[in-house]
C-alpha cells in the first residue's frame, strides 16, 4: 500500500510521516463516525428549532425581535477566522513538524474561538435583560438556547481540549500520539464551523427574513 | 371475519365480549373488525407454510432422517425469488388495504351531514363532555342518539390521554392546548365502556365512563331532563374540576356557558392568562360539585398509598 | 475494499504545503464571499418570502460544500470508499430524521390547531 | 451547616424504608423487601469478596480490564443480575393483576406505576442491550480475526457507564422513587408539574449513561469491523453475526443521538424551567413522542438484529450445513437497518395527524415485514440438506421460527393504523411486543450462551438443565403473553393495577401461570450456571470447538487466550475454520510467532464509571456540590489518561509460541468427537466435523486423528 494513499477521509497526513499516517487510519475514522453521531444530535436540535420557532412562540418575542444579525455576522466571520487559522496550525505540523509555529497557530485560533464564545454569551445577556428572552419564556426560546447553547458548548469543550493540546505539544513535542489528536481536533473545530453555518442561516437568517 | 372470531370467542366459557371491537356497535368499530380480519387471514399465507413446513423439514433432515445430507447445498434461484417475490406481493395486496382502510377511516372524517357535536376535556381521572349545542354537560357520561353522526372535539386540561369508547371507534389523543377530533356512529343502543388508556397517575385504573346510546327521541328527552337540573359548568367550575379525583357517580349539568370548550384551550395559550397557562393544577377545589365524592389525592412524592377509591 | 489511487497520480494541492494553502485559502474566500452573500441578502432585504428562504438555504448548502471540500479535505474521488459512504450515509439519516420531524410536527400542527 | 446544600433534595423519608415506618401497607412492605434485597445483596457480596479475597483479582483482572472478552463477560452478568430484577418485577405485577379484581389489590398504583416503569427501562437499557453489547464484545472480534476491537479502553469506559446507570436505578430502590411515567416517559406527566419528585430524574439519568455507553459502543464496533478484519476478511466472508453486529453498531451511532436530545431536553424543563414538552408556552409534547420514537424504533431492531445474527450461527451449526441465501440475509439486513429509521410514527398513530401521514409511516412499517420474512424462511432453507442436532440452543431456534412468525403477524396487524386505533396502549400491544423480544431477542441471548459459553469459559453448560430451563421458557412465554393478545382485544388496557371485569379473570390466570413458569425457567438457568461450573471438569471442552463449529472463534482454545490469535489468521473463503477442517489445514502451527501488544489494565474507565454514577446521584437529588465536583474528576480522569503515554505491553513471542504449540499439539492428537457423543464428557472440543463422517461413512474414532491431523 503506497503511503500516499489517502487511509481515511478528511485532514491527512500523507507521506509527511507515514508511520503516523497508518496509525491514524483507525483512530480518525472512529472520530468521523463521533462527529456523525454529533451531526444526528444537531440534526435533531434543528428539527425541533424549526418546529418550535414557529409554532411555540407562545405570545413570546418572535425571532426577528431578538436577533442581532450584526453580531450574528461578526460571530460567523470569528469561527471562519479560526477554523482558517487552525488550517495553518495542520499545515505547520505536517510539512514542518514546527511545534512553535504549530502553538502560535493554536494560539491564534483559541483567541478567535474564545472571542466567538465570549459574543454568544454577551448575546445571550442582551437578550435576557434587554428583549425579556430568556429560555422560560417560550418554546422557541428554549430551542434557540439549546441549539446554539449545545454548539456554544462543543466550541467551548474545543477550547478546553486545545489549551490541552498546547500543554501536550510543550511536553511530548509532536509525536504520533499529539499529532493523531491534533487531527482529530481539527476535525471536531472544522465541523463545529459546518454546523454554524446552519445556525446562522436557519436560525439567525431565517428568523429575520420570515 | 367477524363471525369467525365471534365462533372463536363463543367457543371459550365466559367470553360474552360484552367490550371491546370483537362485538362492534358501529360502521367505524365494525369496519376496523373486519380490517383485522382481513389482514390476518391474508398474513396466514406467510405463517401457515412455516407451521406446515418446520416440522416436515426437522423431521426429515434430523440426524437420524430420511432427507438426502448436502452440506454445502446454500442457494436457489426459484426458492429466493419465492420467498421474496410473496412477501413483496403479499406487502402490494396489504399495503393497498392499508391505505384505503386509512384514508377512508380517518379519525376526523364526518360520517354525515348534521353530526351530533360533542367537546370532551380530558382531565384528571375523568371526561368532561359539553354539549355545545344542546347546553348541557355531563362528568362521566356520553350519551348519544342511536343512528346519527357524532363528531368529537377533545382537548386535555392535564396531561396527554388517549379517549377510547371500543365499541363505536378506535382511540386518539387528547392534549392540552390542542384539539384533535373523532367521528363516530352508533347503530345500536345500549351502554358501552369508554376510558383513557395513556397512563396518568394513581386514578388511571379507574378512569372509565359510561357510553349510552338512546334512541334519538330518548336523547331529546335526556337532554330535556338534564337541562331541568339546576346545576351549571362555568369556567370556574371547570378549574374545580382541574383537582385530580376519580368519580363514581356520572355529574349532570343543565347548563354550560358558551365558549367554555374554547376556553379550556386558550387557557394554555399565553395571550390569555400571560405566561401563566400552565398553573391551573393547584386550582383550589372551592367550588366542586356535590357528586365528587372521591378522594382527590394529588401525586406528591415520597408518598405511596393516596388510592383512589379503596 | 481498498480503492487504489491510481498509479502515476499527479500531485495535487495536497501533496505539497504550498497546493494545501492554496485549497485553505480559496476555501477562506469562498465561504467569505458566500457568507457575506448571505447576509447582505437578509440586510439589503433583495428577496423576500419563500425565495429569499430558499436562496439562504442554497448559500449556506454550497458553504457546507466549501468547507467539506477545502477545510476537511473530503474528497469523492481518493479516500476510503467505505469509509466515505457510511459518513455519506449519515446525510441519509439527517434527512429522514429532519424532513421527517418537520413533516410531522406541521402536519399535527395544522390538524390540532383549533 | 445548611442540610440542603450538603444533601440536596435527601431527607431521610426519601429511604424506602421509612416508607414501611411511617405508613405501613402491604406495598411499602414489599418496597422495603426489595430495598432490603438490593441492600442485604450488595453487603452479601462485599462479604463474599472479603471472605474469598477476592477484591484485588476482581480489581487487577476484571474491573480494569480492556480485553474485549472480559468486557464482554462483565456485561452479561451485568444483565443478568438486572433481568433478575426485572423479571420478579414482572411477576409481581402479573400477581397484583391477579388478585386486584375489583379491588386495589396488595400493590398501591404507585407502587405499580414504578413497577411497570422500572420493568420496562431496565429490560430493555439495562438487560437487551447489555446482553447484546456483551455478545457482540466478546464474539465479533474472535470472528473476524482480530485481536481486539479498536478502541479498547473506549470499550471499558463505555461497560462503566452503563453500570453505572444499572447502579443508579438500583438506588432507585433504597433511596427514593422512581418514575411511574413508563419505559418511554412521556410528558407532560413526567414534567415537573405532574411529577415533581425525583422519579422521573432516576429515569432521565440512568437512561442518558445507558445511551451515551450505546453511542461510543456503536462507534467503537463499527471501526471495528471496517478496519481490524484479518488477512483475507472481505465483508462478504464475515460470518452473518458480524454482519448484524456491524448494522446495530451502525443504528446505535444514529439512533442513540435523539435520545440522549430528548433526555435532556426533559431535563431541561425539569430543572430549569424549560418549555420543550410543557403544556402552554409554546411546548410541544408531541416533539417528544416524534423524537423518543426516533431513537425506539430503530432501538428495537438494535436488540434483534445481533439475536437475527446468533440464529444465522446456530441454524448453521446444529444442522452441520452452509447457511442458505447469505446474501440475500446480509442485504435483508442492510434493508431492515436503512428501513429502521423510517417508520417511527407507528408508535404514535393515534396523536392525530393526517391520515395520508398514517398510512405512508404504515406501509413502510409493513415494508419492514419482507426483509424480515427473508430471513425467517432463510433459516427454514437453511435446515433443508441438513443433519440437525437438537442442542437446547437449536430448541430455543426452532420455538422462535414459530413464535416469531406470530409476532409478525400480529405486527402487521399493529402496523395498520385502522387496527392500531383499537389496541394501542391495551395489552394486545404489550404482548406484541413482547412477543417479538422474548423468543426473538431474550431467548437468542439464551441460545448464544448455549452457544459460545464454552467458548468464554472451556466447559459446556449442562445440557439436561439447559433443556429444563427451555421447557419452562418457551410454553412459559406462550402462557404469559398470548392470553395478553385476547385481553387486550377485548379491550384491557396496558399499565393497570386494577380490574373491574370478571371476564379477564381466567386470561390472567393463564398469564400469571406462564410468568411463573418464566420464573421457573430462570431458577433452571442459574442451577444450570452453578452445576456446570461444580461439573467443569466432566464439561471441560478446552480444544475449543465443542460444537462443530464454522468461524475462525471455534479453532482457537478455550477459553480464548488474552491475544485471541497466536498469529493472525489468512482467509480464503467464508465459514473459514469449518473449511480448514474440511481441507485438513485446521490446527497446523503458523510458520513464525511475533511478539504481540496488547493494552495495559488501567483504572481509567472504572473510575469515569465511578463518577459518573455520582454525577448522577447529585443530578438526581440537587446535590450540586456532588454534580460539580464528580464532573471535574470524570473529565480529570480524562485528562490525566491522555497524558500516558505508556498503555501498552508486550507479550514475547516465545510465551505466545508456547503456548500455541501445546494448544496445537493436544489438538492434534485428540480423537475427533461424532456428532452424536457432543454431549457426552468425551466432547473435549475436538469435533469429527459431520460432512467428513458422512462422506466416509462412519468412521471410528481412532481413524479420526488421522484424517484431521
Amino acid at each position: 500500500m503506497s503511503v500516499s494513499e489517502r487511509l481515511h477521509p478528511g485532514v491527512n497526513l500523507g507521506a509527511t510521516d507515514p508511520e503516523s499516517h497508518e496509525a491514524a487510519e483507525e483512530v480518525v475514522f472512529g472520530f468521523w463516525i463521533f462527529l456523525m453521531s454529533d451531526l444526528v444530535l444537531f440534526a435533531v436540535l434543528f428539527a425541533t428549532y424549526a418546529a418550535m420557532s414557529v409554532q411555540g412562540i407562545a405570545g413570546g418575542p418572535a425571532p426577528a425581535e431578538v436577533f442581532d444579525l450584526t453580531a450574528a455576522f461578526v460571530e460567523t466571520l470569528l469561527l471562519l477566522l479560526s477554523s482558517f487559522a487552525f488550517g495553518f496550525a495542520m499545515l505547520a505540523m505536517k510539512y514542518r513538524e514546527n511545534a512553535r509555529s504549530v502553538l502560535a497557530w493554536l494560539l491564534a485560533t483559541g483567541v478567535l474561538g474564545a472571542a466567538f464564545v465570549g459574543m454568544e454569551l454577551h448575546d445571550y445577556y442582551v437578550m435576557i435583560t434587554a428583549h425579556g428572552a430568556p429560555p422560560q419564556a417560550s418554546g422557541f426560546l428554549s430551542a434557540y438556547y439549546l441549539l446554539t447553547g449545545t454548539h456554544a458548548l462543543h466550541v467551548s469543550s474545543g477550547l478546553v481540549w486545545m489549551v490541552i493540546m498546547a500543554v501536550q505539544i510543550a511536553v511530548f513535542g509532536l509525536n504520533t500520539a499529539v499529532k493523531l489528536r491534533l487531527m482529530r481536533l481539527a476535525l471536531f473545530w472544522h465541523m463545529l464551523d459546518v454546523v454554524w453555518i446552519g445556525i446562522f442561516t436557519f436560525v439567525y437568517l431565517f428568523g429575520v427574513v420570515s | 371475519m367477524k363471525l369467525i372470531l365471534g365462533v372463536l370467542g363463543a367457543g371459550i366459557p365466559g367470553i360474552a365480549h360484552a367490550r371491546g371491537f370483537l362485538d362492534p356497535a358501529g360502521p367505524i368499530a365494525s369496519a376496523q373488525l373486519t380490517h383485522f380480519g382481513v389482514i390476518s387471514a391474508l398474513m396466514l399465507l406467510v405463517v401457515v407454510p412455516m407451521f406446515i413446513a418446520l416440522p416436515i423439514v426437522l423431521l426429515r433432515y434430523r440426524r437420524a432422517g430420511k432427507g438426502t445430507y448436502r452440506p454445502d447445498w446454500e442457494f436457489s434461484w426459484g426458492l429466493e425469488t419465492l420467498i421474496w417475490g410473496v412477501p413483496v406481493a403479499l406487502i402490494v395486496i396489504l399495503g393497498s388495504a392499508l391505505w384505503k382502510h386509512t384514508i377512508e377511516n380517518d379519525p376526523y372524517r364526518p360520517l354525515g351531514p348534521d353530526p351530533l357535536v360533542v367537546e370532551v376535556v380530558a382531565l384528571d381521572w375523568k371526561f368532561l363532555f359539553l354539549y355545545p349545542e344542546q347546553g348541557v354537560a355531563t362528568l362521566d357520561l356520553l350519551t348519544l342518539p342511536e343512528g346519527r353522526p357524532v363528531t368529537l372535539k377533545l382537548t386535555s386540561g392535564t396531561v396527554m390521554q388517549s379517549f377510547i369508547v371500543p365499541r363505536l371507534a378506535g382511540q386518539i389523543y387528547a392534549m392540552a392546548g390542542m384539539q384533535t377530533q373523532l367521528n363516530l356512529l352508533a347503530d345500536e343502543t345500549g351502554e358501552f365502556t369508554g376510558r383513557n388508556t395513556q397512563y396518568n397517575g394513581l386514578g388511571f385504573a379507574q378512569q372509565s365512563f359510561v357510553t349510552r346510546v338512546v334512541s334519538p327521541q330518548d336523547f331529546d328527552s335526556w337532554v330535556a331532563s338534564t337541562k331541568a337540573q339546576g346545576q351549571g359548568i362555568d369556567f370556574a367550575g371547570y378549574q374545580a374540576l382541574l383537582e385530580p379525583s376519580v368519580i363514581d357517580q356520572p355529574v349532570l349539568y343543565g347548563s354550560v356557558s358558551p365558549g367554555l370548550f374554547d376556553q379550556v384551550i386558550a387557557s394554555f395559550a399565553p395571550d390569555m392568562v400571560a405566561g401563566q397557562g400552565h398553573a391551573h393544577m393547584p386550582a383550589p377545589p372551592a367550588t366542586a360539585p356535590a357528586a365528587l365524592p372521591a378522594a382527590g389525592a394529588s401525586p406528591t412524592p415520597h408518598h405511596h398509598t393516596p388510592e383512589a377509591v379503596q | 475494499m481498498n480503492d487504489e489511487t491510481p498509479a502515476g497520480m499527479p500531485a495535487s494541492e495536497y501533496g505539497s504545503e504550498f497546493g494545501e494553502r492554496l485549497s485553505y485559502l480559496i476555501g477562506l474566500v469562498l465561504a467569505l464571499v458566500l457568507t457575506g452573500a448571505a447576509f447582505t441578502l437578509v440586510w439589503m432585504k433583495l428577496l423576500t418570502g419563500g425565495a429569499a428562504l430558499a436562496v439562504l438555504g442554497l448559500l449556506a448548502f454550497i458553504q457546507v460544500l466549501v468547507h467539506l471540500r477545502c477545510f476537511l479535505h473530503i474528497d469523492l474521488a481518493r479516500s476510503h470508499r467505505d469509509d466515505l459512504k457510511l459518513i455519506l450515509f449519515t446525510a441519509l439519516i439527517l434527512l429522514v430524521m429532519v424532513s421527517g420531524t418537520i413533516w410531522i410536527l406541521y402536519d399535527q400542527h395544522l390538524r390540532m390547531m383549533p | 451547616m445548611n442540610w440542603e446544600l450538603i444533601f440536596g433534595q435527601l431527607q431521610w423519608t426519601s429511604f424506602v424504608f421509612a416508607g414501611a415506618i411511617l405508613d405501613p401497607s402491604l406495598s411499602e412492605f414489599i418496597a422495603s423487601g426489595a430495598g432490603s434485597i438490593a441492600v442485604l445483596g450488595a453487603v452479601a457480596v462485599v462479604i463474599l469478596l472479603t471472605v474469598k479475597r477476592w477484591w484485588v483479582p476482581l480489581w487487577r483482572d476484571w474491573l480494569t480490564s480492556v480485553d474485549h472478552k472480559k468486557v464482554g463477560i462483565m456485561y452479561m452478568v451485568l444483565a443478568l443480575v438486572m433481568f433478575a430484577r426485572a423479571v420478579i418485577e414482572a411477576a409481581l405485577m402479573r400477581a397484583q393483576q391477579l388478585v386486584a379484581y375489583d379491588s386495589a389489590g396488595f400493590l398501591s398504583a404507585d407502587h405499580f406505576g414504578q413497577l411497570f416503569s422500572t420493568h420496562g427501562t431496565i429490560m430493555i437499557f439495562f438487560v437487551a442491550m447489555p446482553f447484546i453489547t456483551g455478545l457482540m464484545n466478546y464474539v465479533m472480534p474472535l470472528q473476524i480475526g482480530a485481536r481486539d476491537v479498536s478502541f479498547p479502553l473506549l470499550n471499558a469506559i463505555s461497560l462503566m457507564l452503563t453500570v453505572a446507570g444499572a447502579i443508579l436505578i438500583m438506588i432507585s430502590l433504597v433511596v427514593g422513587q422512581f418514575s411511574t411515567g413508563g419505559w418511554t416517559a412521556y410528558p407532560p406527566f413526567t414534567g415537573i408539574e405532574f411529577s415533581p419528585g425525583e422519579g422521573v430524574d432516576y429515569w432521565i439519568w440512568a437512561v442518558s449513561l445507558g445511551s451515551i455507553g450505546s453511542t461510543l459502543t456503536g462507534l467503537n464496533f463499527a471501526v471495528t469491523i471496517y478496519k481490524k478484519r484479518c488477512p483475507g476478511m472481505t465483508l462478504f466472508r464475515m460470518p452473518l453475526f458480524c454482519w448484524t453486529t456491524l448494522c446495530t453498531s451502525i443504528l446505535m451511532i444514529f439512533a442513540m443521538a435523539p435520545l440522549t436530545a430528548v433526555t435532556v431536553m426533559l431535563a431541561l424543563d425539569r430543572y430549569a424551567g424549560f418549555h420543550f414538552f410543557t403544556n402552554g408556552d409554546g411546548g410541544n409534547m408531541m416533539n417528544y413522542a416524534n423524537l423518543f420514537w426516533l431513537f425506539g424504533h430503530p432501538e428495537v431492531y438494535i436488540l434483534i438484529l445481533p439475536a437475527f445474527g446468533v440464529w444465522s450461527e446456530v441454524v448453521a451449526t446444529f444442522s452441520a450445513k452452509r447457511i442458505y441465501g447469505y446474501t440475500s440475509l446480509v442485504y435483508a439486513t442492510m434493508c431492515i437497518a436503512v428501513l429502521s429509521f423510517a417508520v417511527w410514527l407507528h408508535h404514535f398513530f393515534t396523536m392525530g395527524q393526517s391520515a395520508n401521514v398514517n398510512a405512508i409511516f404504515g406501509i413502510a412499517t409493513m415494508v419492514i415485514g419482507v426483509p424480515t420474512g427473508v430471513k425467517v424462511y432463510d433459516w427454514l432453507l437453511t435446515m433443508v440438506g441438513g443433519r440437525i442436532r437438537f442442542s437446547t440452543s437449536m430448541l430455543f431456534l426452532i420455538n422462535f421460527l414459530l413464535t416469531f412468525i406470530l409476532g409478525g403477524l400480529t405486527g402487521v396487524l399493529l402496523a395498520n393504523p385502522g387496527v392500531d386505533f383499537q389496541v394501542h396502549n391495551t395489552l394486545f400491544l404489550v404482548a406484541h411486543f413482547h412477543n417479538m423480544i422474548i423468543p426473538g431477542v431474550l431467548f437468542g441471548m439464551f441460545a448464544a450462551v448455549q452457544f459460545w459459553f464454552p467458548k468464554a469459559f472451556g466447559f459446556r453448560l449442562h445440557e439436561g438443565l439447559g433443556r429444563a430451563s427451555f421447557w419452562c421458557f418457551a410454553p412459559g412465554f406462550l402462557l404469559a403473553f398470548f392470553p395478553l393478545y385476547w385481553l387486550g382485544m377485548m379491550g384491557a388496557t396496558r399499565r393497570t393495577y386494577m380490574w373491574s371485569d370478571p371476564e379477564y379473570l381466567p386470561w390472567l390466570a393463564l398469564a400469571m401461570a406462564g410468568a411463573g413458569l418464566i420464573l421457573a425457567g430462570f431458577a433452571f438457568m442459574v442451577t444450570q450456571i452453578v452445576v456446570s461450573v461444580r461439573q467443569r471438569d466432566r464439561l471441560a471442552c478446552p480444544l475449543g470447538d465443542p460444537w462443530d463449529g464454522r468461524a475462525l472463534e471455534w479453532s482457537i482454545p478455550a477459553p480464548a487466550p488474552e491475544w485471541n490469535f497466536a498469529v493472525l489468521p489468512d482467509v480464503t473463503s467464508r465459514d473459514a475454520f469449518y473449511e480448514a477442517k474440511q481441507s485438513g489445514q485446521a490446527y497446523r502451527s503458523p510458520a513464525a510467532y511475533e511478539d504481540i501488544e496488547v493494552p495495559r489494565n488501567t483504572a481509567t474507565a472504572p473510575l469515569i464509571g465511578l463518577f459518573a454514577c455520582a454525577w448522577a446521584f447529585g443530578l438526581v437529588w440537587h446535590i450540586w456540590w456532588l454534580v460539580a465536583v464528580s464532573f471535574v474528576l470524570m473529565w480529570a480522569v480524562v485528562i490525566v489518561r491522555s497524558f500516558n503515554m505508556n498503555t501498552v505491553e508486550i507479550i514475547p513471542a516465545a510465551r505466545v509460541k508456547a503456548q500455541n504449540e501445546a494448544f496445537l499439539a493436544a489438538a492434534r492428537a485428540a480423537p475427533g468427537v461424532p456428532r452424536e457423543q457432543e454431549m457426552t464428557s468425551d466432547n473435549r472440543g475436538k469435533a469429527l466435523p459431520e460432512a467428513l463422517t458422512a462422506r466416509a461413512g462412519a468412521v471410528p474414532a481412532g481413524r479420526a486423528v488421522e484424517v484431521l491431523s
